[in-house]
């Protein structure tokens, strides 16, 4: 059996070092708050309120590759595939905070859920007002009547430039969250997996796929997705993928996306646009026309190989929104 | 029962049992989760010991308070919530307690257990730790005139009922969820915390380490 | 054995369904020259000179993903790992040529050298003025006494990048040229491969690693490396990557330099976080001062794992240059 | 001596035996290349075919001539310029015959290995198809004024051991070059095909389809 091969050092300090490795990449626009994972824009934009995010690290360049202006203000990162403790959550609001309020703004999971509140709550004994958008775009992981049982994944992009854009116009807390759950709300994504990734401390493949298979639907951390199936084309799986998608929202002739083919790990470059030249047909077909187009690593499961695909649906509000310039180590517009 | 010194050595004492045992917990989360489960309660209760090897706590409450929160702030993920809910909790509702015994109990397990559910909005059946802690807190309600010792190995012994009980239960929540059917057969890995955590305990009480 | 998995169509097409994928992503800014695999910006600037680059595809998103204002005006796609035909370089240049002249911008390898040429030899009979810049960036591949000899590798994206921008200048064919080629021979690059990649058609790795071993130096089709040798931490690793590339210009105390970590394919962008960690610090305790960072999919080999490092010499000629904005499906600034 | 026609049915016949040994031609890329030699002389030699069954050539030098740039047109990589030159200066070389036999071997194959000399800078000895291409004109020069079908055989068998001589070269040019001594013991790919062709050639007349 094959075991997982990575250029690494200690792996009990992956996450860590990463996060150094992307503050190196920044050139000093980004700083450390501590040393357990908090990181924060450097100088602080004029104030507004704090967009902050976070989650497990492994899913590189999610989430610290999403800070700067326009976008998010600051993120908390866990060891990987592991939500981020509520200390560091608490160190990166209290760094981001300029007196406007902070809006954390992250995948719904149980173990980001809860670490996020009790930042909330420890947030609260320090008189920073918050506000809290748990994002839901996996379509693949419950079903719409339990849309706030779904996860988070790439999809979380979309979301964290509307919300960084919304904050940076001098939105109000309250006006800032009320636009970034719009934005979650118009959200959808949906994953296929050929393979699997690991984490580096387990030296383990997080689940097996045989050579003639793919999963739909996986999730970001190897949760199992909603079927099994036969290796197929890029079209068919294209396809699958868009129907599941299209249907949720749903998506309707006349509307307006913004599209991310997102890859999960080691797919190809390649593949992926050749999945991205099926999407735009695809969705010609239906009559929905594409805004924009997003391709390659966005937000990661390691190695995994496979890609989600996520739709924003854009309108008055998101349109100007999703726009407006930004500048990061992963999306610069 | 043993004296605040005693319940110290205990919680370390645990801590390295549930360390040693990061390979079964990693292997169990990679079947119905993402494979981070052992890794995450090696980190919290390696600061744990780092912290009991160092500081000396003044009471039984404080060592289970002081557990907690290091769990807390170290581990993250849904278990470091979890585990250091459950320990902080338990510990402020022994309150001034400089016995650990047969009574502490029960107190220590249920209101760990209310501010799991509360925290998390788990219930029993969820095929979570909650499964485990539950079954410990039935017994620990009945063998309160107990030893310590006696006592420990009743919940102990429930604990791992609990476990094998989350076997036959479809994941509700956590990442498990998904898995739906595919959930049936396997143990929760956070009970199985539970029930290495309860075990140890027992162990170190019946080793006489100090009784 | 493992068999390479991968979402697709029919195998001898992906070459062509990229670029169409490509130029959906592209929204109209880039068109194609026919259908052999030629591709322009669209529409074309105020009258430059054309910067035309191209070779075998397989390594996306090179190099059609780097076609845009201030960056290459058009590209000729060959197969994959084969160098485009004659024509296709020719249509590339046609539609490209603003009666300014063409540079052609390109890896220096057998079959582009060939093909490029004898595309050179038909737009003069089209009269149009071509002159050609090899790139010739890895270390690896020979002797600095045979630089001749040498690879192209990922380093062409900064001689690309100085080649559009001084393109956009409004600089004469004679000035990008030579301009073109101080960027080239100011760039220096090598990698590091942990697997191989494989060809869609052949649905065969191209190389076998052992689990335990990498190879360094490895080219971007899988030609072979300098030494192969046991897997060891990333820390050793970037440093024996950077020991070669810094003594062969040589980078010294006081240079000021751009730095790319580029992905062969299959890395984990926590990798190449951990890689860029340990280079900024290797650069820093020699006192060569990161100018930019680059990290990401830049120009791949399929599902290669591993990484490469380019550095780019600044000079007072090149940093404006360097700095000037561009906008491209891969690379904006 | 055969006609134009034959001249056209010979590459036709040729071309498809070039495309049936892609697998092979793969594999030997593989092994000192970047694996794509097969696909790309079956991509150069589908066009050919395609090209042949649609055309009818007026002379045998055209039929060389077009033979090379369709391939030129098509294929792309190092062979596509090697091989498109190779026949597209052949070709030149025999400007308005109309009989291809046992002296317009040598004609061909020295203008087509010239013009594929200027072409890659590459010469005798540097593991290329050259190599092959080399061997088969020096006994195409010696067997010039024997049968066409007796002249083929010999010239085949003389490009066979050129590829035989290319396991003992150490690649200097294209994508083998950096292998320097790892590239010992293999053949060169293009030496293969090249020598394919020729063993095509001498089939195609030696099975009397045409003599
Ligand atoms: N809502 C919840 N209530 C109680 N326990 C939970 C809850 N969610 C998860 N758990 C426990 O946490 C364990 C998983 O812990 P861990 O692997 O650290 O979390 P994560 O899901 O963040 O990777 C599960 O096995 C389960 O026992
Ligand atoms: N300079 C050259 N002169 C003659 N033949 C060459 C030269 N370079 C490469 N070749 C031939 O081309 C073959 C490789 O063809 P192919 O795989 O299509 O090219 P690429 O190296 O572009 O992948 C080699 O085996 C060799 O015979
Ligand atoms: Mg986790
Ligand atoms: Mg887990
Ligand atoms: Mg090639
Ligand atoms: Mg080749």
């Amino acid at each position: 059996m094959r075991i997982p091969k990575k250029l690494i050092n200690d792996p009990s300090k992956v996450a860590k070092e990463q996060l150094e490795g992307l503050i190196a990449a920044n050139h000093g626009r980004i700083q450390a708050i501590g040393d357990k994972g908090a990181v924060c824009v450097n100088p602080l934009p004029s104030p507004q309120v704090a967009i902050v995010t976070g989650g497990g690290s492994g899913h590189e360049p999610m989430f610290a590759g999403y800070l700067g202006p326009g976008l998010a203000t600051a993120a908390a990162c866990g060891d990987i595939f592991a939500a981020p403790p509520p200390g560091v959550i608490l160190d990166a609001a209290q760094a981001a905070d300029q007196g406007k309020g902070v809006l954390f703004v992250y995948g719904n999971y149980a173990g980001d859920n809860m670490n996020f509140d009790i930042a909330a709550e420890l947030a609260d004994d320090e008189d920073i007002e918050t506000q809290t958008i748990r994002i839901w775009d996996d379509v693949a992981s419950a079903p719409l009547s339990k849309i706030k049982e779904r996860r988070g994944v790439a999809g979380d992009l979309f979301v964290l430039k509307i919300a960084g854009a919304a904050a940076a116009q001098g939105k109000s807390l309250g006006q800032v969250t009320e636009i970034t759950a719009h934005a979650r709300d118009c959200t959808r994504s949906v994953g296929v997996a050929l393979s699997a990734g690991s984490i580096p401390q387990t030296g383990k493949y997080n689940f097996e796929l045989p050579d003639d298979e793919l999963e739909y639907g996986m999730g970001l951390h190897g949760e199992p997705g909603v079927s099994r199936e036969k290796m197929a084309s890029a079209d068919t799986v294209v396809e699958q993928l868009l129907d599941r998608i299209i249907e949720d929202l749903p998506f309707v002739a006349g509307d307006k996306v913004c599209l991310l083919i997102n890859n999960l790990g080691s797919s190809t470059v390649m593949e992926l646009l050749i999945a991205n030249r099926k999407v735009h047909s695809y969705l010609e077909s239906k009559n929905i026309e594409v805004h924009d187009t997003l391709i390659g690593s966005y937000c990661t499961s390691q190695e995994m190989a496979g890609y989600s695909i996520s739709l924003l649906k854009l309108d008055d509000t998101l349109t100007p929104l999703y726009d407006a310039p930004c500048h990061s180590f992963a999306l610069r517009k | 029962m043993i004296n605040t010194a005693q319940t110290q050595a205990l919680m370390l004492y645990v801590a390295k049992q549930v360390v040693a045992s990061e390979p079964l917990l990693t292997e169990a989360d990679l079947v119905i989760g993402d494979g981070d489960h052992g890794i995450g309660m090696e980190r919290g209760f390696l600061a744990v010991i780092e912290m009991l090897e160092k500081e000396q706590l003044a009471s039984v409450d404080k060592v289970f308070i002081k557990v907690g929160s290091t769990m807390m702030a170290s581990m993250g993920g849904a278990s470091g919530a979890i585990f250091g809910s459950f320990f902080r909790a338990g510990g402020k509702a022994l309150k001034g307690t400089s016995d650990f015994d047969a009574k502490s109990l029960p107190v220590l397990i249920e209101a760990g257990l209310q501010s799991v559910m509360d925290r998390g909005g788990a219930s029993p059946g969820d095929k979570t730790m909650i499964d485990a802690a539950d079954m410990a807190l039935q017994m620990s309600k009945t063998t309160s005139n107990e030893s310590l010792e006696s006592a420990l190995s009743k919940v102990a012994e429930a604990a791992k009922q609990g476990v094998e009980a989350t076997k036959s239960m479809i994941a509700t929540t956590g990442k498990a969820k998904t898995l739906g059917e595919r959930s049936l057969g396997h143990p929760d890995p956070g009970a199985i915390t539970t029930a290495i955590i309860f075990k140890s305990m027992a162990d170190f009480v019946k080793q006489g380490v100090a009784v």
